[in-house]
């Protein structure tokens, strides 16, 4: 039967890799995978749109569709867990979180709308760096973590506080340090199934795959780290 | 030099079907309402004109969370929808509607800015010899319009071949079933190495524009009434 | 047809206030620019509501302000032909004269195309574009169209006035015939009284938004002798045509006339200008003029430089114009006789 | 102003190829519709390009397709008038009539504002909208534009042919004079044979893009006159008038003429018609043809049906017109008098 | 109703200068394409078309894309910019640029339908009266263009008002800076909540539009030459 599956956007080519996997042992099963950003997907869950698993890159969202009580809440878990770093030219000599302030401008993410941007944000301000970036009128804020790194990979800003899996897409910018896990929360995609869901068993074998160390193992080729 | 996966042929024919389809339902729609708006005297004339502009004014996205809300499980069409069996959300359907909605106020204001120059004395012309209110509207309006629909079809249609922000919130990004050209260009964008993907796609989608173009060019030399006759 | 009309309309400045009943198949309405012709033909076929009032024609009623009747003009029955012809650039001359036709209840269709084409001569240009059509051409395709529509009253807006002197010339005769053959009851507009004599009975007179008489053409004619700078047209009703060395000879009443060859031998309406004929009190003998009639004087009527004097020829009325020395001169007075003559050149065909 | 024109150009089905020099101030193009008439206007305004040859114009070479010269229309200095007034819609009248002016080095503008639109007559027209205003006053601002840029050569395609016919009569004398008065040359296109006598010394025949011959309008009308439902049109320079009881009399060389009184007492060119002639072997008496000449015949020209007799009345010379019965019957002959009679009211002023 | 914070207000600011400034560039560009497409015999005019046309056809992220790539520190034009001492990214140049890359299709197609419905006889006439090619340009076609320059600058405006994809890569997303309203409608709905701000600022841009739409048939009224004659 039908699997549909709406994943946040940054899990694009890892659940591809995981879909094309699960294909080859179930070919009968028909997966349809949707990618968007977590809240675009939340709320069409919530409008009714079709959907058995939902991955989202943060929990905000979860919480969201929890609250409107569209979600199997047994079956949700945290599926990988990403990490912060700051991306940049290779040349550039910034190797912890303080050399940022010597930097000629900094991308994160809108911290309105963008769980890394108010990741990046939490760090900042614990290690008591925002405020001056902000004054400085350093920090350029992009729409989601994918336009940060593209200002940094294109050289239109000097770093660019992304996610691992995304840094690792970048064709020149490289990582150049990871942010102190200490400083901000860690960065959980929890996955879960949605009412209605529950018993389909082609829906639960692939939502067990996903799980399974042959799924778990996809995830880590892109960067993420296990919820061990 | 084109480097298409089969996801991406869907997408391309998907695009096509999409954006004929809401070209096909615009003009009909859109010739209304440009009618109402250049030749009748109702009252709330600026009222529709405004809601008609909104899905360019605000931003695709929104446009998109609106029919989202409207055509979804709680939303008044939503469940009328439901009871006749008809699902819009998450298909292609809903594409449909995503790129008609944007596309409709272009499709508007080309039609008006043609139909603005019909000769009254003609549509007096035509009432006086029997024919009824639509039977004009049909008989005569229609074909005098034909130069101002073709210039808003083209419009409609290469705007719908563009059109992301609306679509993705509305018929989701499915590949092989809802996922479009613009959403499929947005998948390659966040994979590394995407760029070819990206760009093959976007030179499949100027090349369909140019086609519609031509198309375009073709019709308007001929339906233009000896409006310009060369001395 | 019975037309009966009593409207209010005010136009910004312009006052539109009239009140008439008139009974017949060939109205003129005449009037100088802006005296509220067009906005009278408006107002008939419904694309002004007036401000009050009623229009009846012969038992429908079209408008009735009292008894809220106000018939959409899809349902009047009133076709109009417009100063240009309006043609329909999208369709090509066959479809625009089927356009009203096919609209029309086959239990009012009182005409079909092949008569109507025939009868306008446009058969030929049936599959025409009509942007390729002239204008005299454009504005028999019009009329065409309005008549196959058979309306029960057809509104002659100024049809002529953006064509030139020579098709309109061609084109009244045409209009003429056509008019009477189909029967159908219309009011013409127009500034011209050639034009009205030829086309109406009856003509009302306008000024101002307001109807000034009802009258007939000649009468208007008459009253402009002097002014126009033709003179007054004599209309000669000819027939039984045979030719004559050069010439064609005409039986016009009791009188024999003869008439220049470049005519076809054909019974007709001919003009002969009172300005061209001349008078003289003696047998003139040998004189170029072919035409010498005897007639006796039966009015004297003088128009400011000139006078028109009214000859009775074997039974048939001629209006010459003289000037007024040569009243005295030839010593001009009712009863008397004079010889009229004038040239086998001097006619026009006007059908 | 001199005129070399030697060009080849295709059109589609249609090839314009034309050879001529004409050397004057006043020369008409005269020819049937599709005889190439406006393809030549465009040619020397320079909005159609000639595929080889030469335009000049006195010293300036306009286009030149072995010099590869080729000056853009606005270079040319040659204006055009036409058959619709093509008045720009967005400007009032006087900004119409400016906008050549404005753009015409001062040294070379030879006219103001206000000559013109004394001479035309639309100085109380100056700051309406172009929309209000009728057909003859369109054409005479387009004239007065044209008039206003000074341009080394006019041409006016047709400038009359939309409008109606009185109107054309009441526009003519006016250009006649007005161009005349402001010694501008020009190229004047028409179908017409009695607006070219009027408006020109000289007249090129043109048929299917070919120059047929150069020859005047005055002959070409005598060709036609049989044909003319006016006849020939003798054109007859009248002076020193005064009033005579209800009539004027003119001086017309040695002759003395009376016309009706609804004239104005001013000298002028003036219309009579072959066909209003009436000629008589003997003297006639009493008749009331206000003019009676005595005159010799000079010459006797048949043409199809009619004939035309030219006679010489004391050193004027004037056309009159008959039938072929009437040669015979008043034995008319070259050397013979014979009596001319016409009306006072036969005359048409023409300027 | 109205729930509108400080950065609100400056996107609203922003927002307005932007679709105005881009309206007044796209204008005469605009025009200058129109008339090469109408009237000029070059030969590659179909070329021109279907590059004018490209922002239509293509996802607002793919033009913002590009633009990034041309303008960018490493893009050959951001260098020249660079040398002139202009910053176009991240600023509110860069949305100008982007909403007039986005608008001037919608410009173009519009003053185009309405010139080519201008009498080439007219133009005749100016040029045989002395006047130059960009002096008829200027003195004839550019007024009798009106009607389809206010269309024209109707859609480009509102269609600015709405612009977001482009926008947000080309200027960023940075609140009183380069924070457009669309940007801000984007953040709020990213928000669990945010819907109520969100709304805010789609009822500005709607009160924005709607007084843009009747400065237009204002001035329709009053720049159509008689086209229309009422009997
Ligand atoms: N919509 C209108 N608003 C104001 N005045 C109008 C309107 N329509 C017509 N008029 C005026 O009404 C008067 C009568 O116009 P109408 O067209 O009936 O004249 P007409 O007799 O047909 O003239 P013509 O012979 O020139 O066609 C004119 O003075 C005109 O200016
Ligand atoms: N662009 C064109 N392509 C093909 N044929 C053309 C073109 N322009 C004109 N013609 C043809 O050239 C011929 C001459 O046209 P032109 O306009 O010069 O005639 P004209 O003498 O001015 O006629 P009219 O008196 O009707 O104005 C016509 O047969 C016309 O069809
Ligand atoms: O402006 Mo959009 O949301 O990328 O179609
Ligand atoms: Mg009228
Ligand atoms: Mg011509």
């Amino acid at each position: 039967g039908e699997v549909r599956i709406s994943a946040a956007a940054s899990l694009t080519d890892a659940i591809k890799e995981v879909s094309a996997l699960y294909k080859q042992s179930h070919p009968q099963v028909e997966l349809l995978v949707n990618f968007a950003a977590s809240g675009a997907l939340a709320k069409q869950i919530v409008a009714g749109a079709p959907a058995d698993i939902y991955i989202s890159a943060n929990p905000k969202w979860m919480k969201y569709l929890q609250e409107q009580g569209v979600v199997a809440e047994e079956t949700t878990k945290t599926l990988v867990y990403n990490s912060l770093v700051l991306a940049g030219s290779p040349n550039a000599k910034a190797t912890a979180l303080k050399d940022v302030l010597q930097m000629r401008s900094i991308a994160i993410g809108s911290p309105k709308s963008v769980p890394a941007g108010k990741y990046a944000e939490q760090a900042l301000t614990a290690a008591n760096l925002y405020q001056q970036l902000q004054q400085e009128k350093k920090l350029i804020l992009a729409k989601d973590v994918r336009q940060a790194l593209l200002y940094a990979d294109r050289g239109e800003v000097a770093g660019a506080f992304v996610y691992r899996t995304d840094a690792m897409l970048a064709k020149q910018a490289k990582i150049l340090f990871e942010v102190p896990q200490d400083l901000y929360p860690q960065v959980t995609y929890p996955a879960t199934l949605l009412k209605g869901a529950e018993g389909k068993t082609d829906v639960e074998g692939f939502y067990a795959f996903l799980f399974s160390p042959e799924g778990q193992q996809i995830f880590v080729k892109y960067g993420f780290l296990l919820a061990n | 030099m084109l480097n298409l996966s089969p996801t991406d042929v869907q997408a391309i024919w998907l695009s096509a079907k999409v954006a004929t389809t809401a070209t096909l339902i615009t003009l009909p729609l859109g010739f209304a309402i440009a009618w109402v708006l250049a030749f009748s005297r109702i009252r709330w004339k600026p009222l529709l004109d405004g809601l008609i502009n909104l899905p360019l004014v605000l931003p695709p996205v929104v446009i998109g969370y609106m029919l989202l809300l409207l055509l979804g499980r709680q939303g008044p069409l939503g469940e009328l929808f439901k009871t006749l069996g008809i699902q819009i959300i998450f298909t292609w359907k809903g594409a449909v509607i995503a790129c008609s909605v944007i596309g409709l106020p272009l499709m508007v204001r080309s039609i008006r800015l043609g139909m603005e120059q019909i000769d009254l004395q003609l549509i007096h012309a035509s009432r006086t010899l029997g024919a009824g209110f639509f039977d004009t509207l049909f008989s005569l309006v229609l074909p005098l319009s034909i130069p101002s629909l073709v210039t808003g079809g083209t419009l409609c249609f290469a705007r719908s071949l563009g059109e992301f922000g609306a679509t993705i919130i509305l018929a989701g990004n499915i590949p092989g079933l809802t996922q479009t050209i613009p959403l499929a260009i947005y998948d390659y964008t966040n994979t590394p190495g995407g760029e070819s993907g990206a760009l093959s796609l976007c030179l499949v989608s100027i090349v369909i524009s140019y086609l519609v173009l031509i198309a375009n060019d073709v019709i308007m030399r001929r339906s233009v009434y000896g409006l310009r006759k060369v001395s | 047809m019975k037309l009966e009309v009593s409207l209010t309309k005010h136009l910004g400045d312009f006052s539109f206030d009239t009140d008439f009943c008139v009974d017949g198949e060939r109205i003129g309405i005449f009037g100088p620019s802006g005296s509220g012709k067009s906005t009278l033909s408006n107002l008939l076929t419904g694309f002004l509501t007036a401000d009050r009032g009623l229009i009846q024609l012969d038992r429908r009623k079209l408008f009735d302000s009292d008894a809220k009747i106000n018939l959409s003009p899809d349902h009047r029955r009133v076709a109009v032909v417009f100063q240009h012809a309006h043609l329909f650039p999208h369709l090509n001359v066959r479809k625009n004269l089927l356009y009203g036709h096919k609209r029309t209840p086959a239990s009012q269709r009182q005409l079909e195309l092949a008569d109507v084409t025939k009868a306008l001569n446009i058969d030929h240009l049936l599959k025409r574009n009509v942007t390729q059509l002239s204008g005299g051409e454009k504005q028999r395709v019009a009329l065409g169209r309005a008549l196959l529509a058979c309306p029960d009253l057809l509104v002659l807006d100024e049809p002529l006035s953006a064509l030139d002197k020579q098709l309109k010339e061609q084109i009244i005769p045409f209009l003429r015939t056509t008019l009477r053959h189909f029967a159908i009851p219309y009011l013409y507009i127009s500034h011209s009284l050639s034009e009205m004599r030829l086309l109406t009975d009856q003509v009302m007179q306008f000024a101002d938004g307001r109807l000034q008489q009802i009258t007939n053409a000649d009468t208007l004619e008459r009253e402009r002798m002097a002014g126009n700078r033709h003179g007054y047209l004599n209309h000669l009703t000819l027939s039984d045509p045979h030719e004559v060395d050069n010439l064609i000879s005409y039986r016009w009443g009791a009188n024999e006339l003869f008439l220049t060859a470049n005519e076809r031998l054909q019974d007709g309406l001919f003009g002969l200008s009172s300005k061209d004929i001349l008078l003289c009190k003696k047998h003139p003998h040998a004189m170029s003029a072919r035409n010498l009639l005897t007639g006796t004087i039966t009015g004297i009527m003088p128009h400011k430089g000139a006078v028109g004097v009214e000859l009775n020829c074997n039974g048939e009325i001629l209006l010459a114009q003289v000037v007024s020395q040569a009243v005295a001169e030839l010593e001009l007075d009712i009863g008397k006789t004079v010889y009229a003559a004038f040239k086998a050149s001097a006619f026009r065909r006007l059908t």
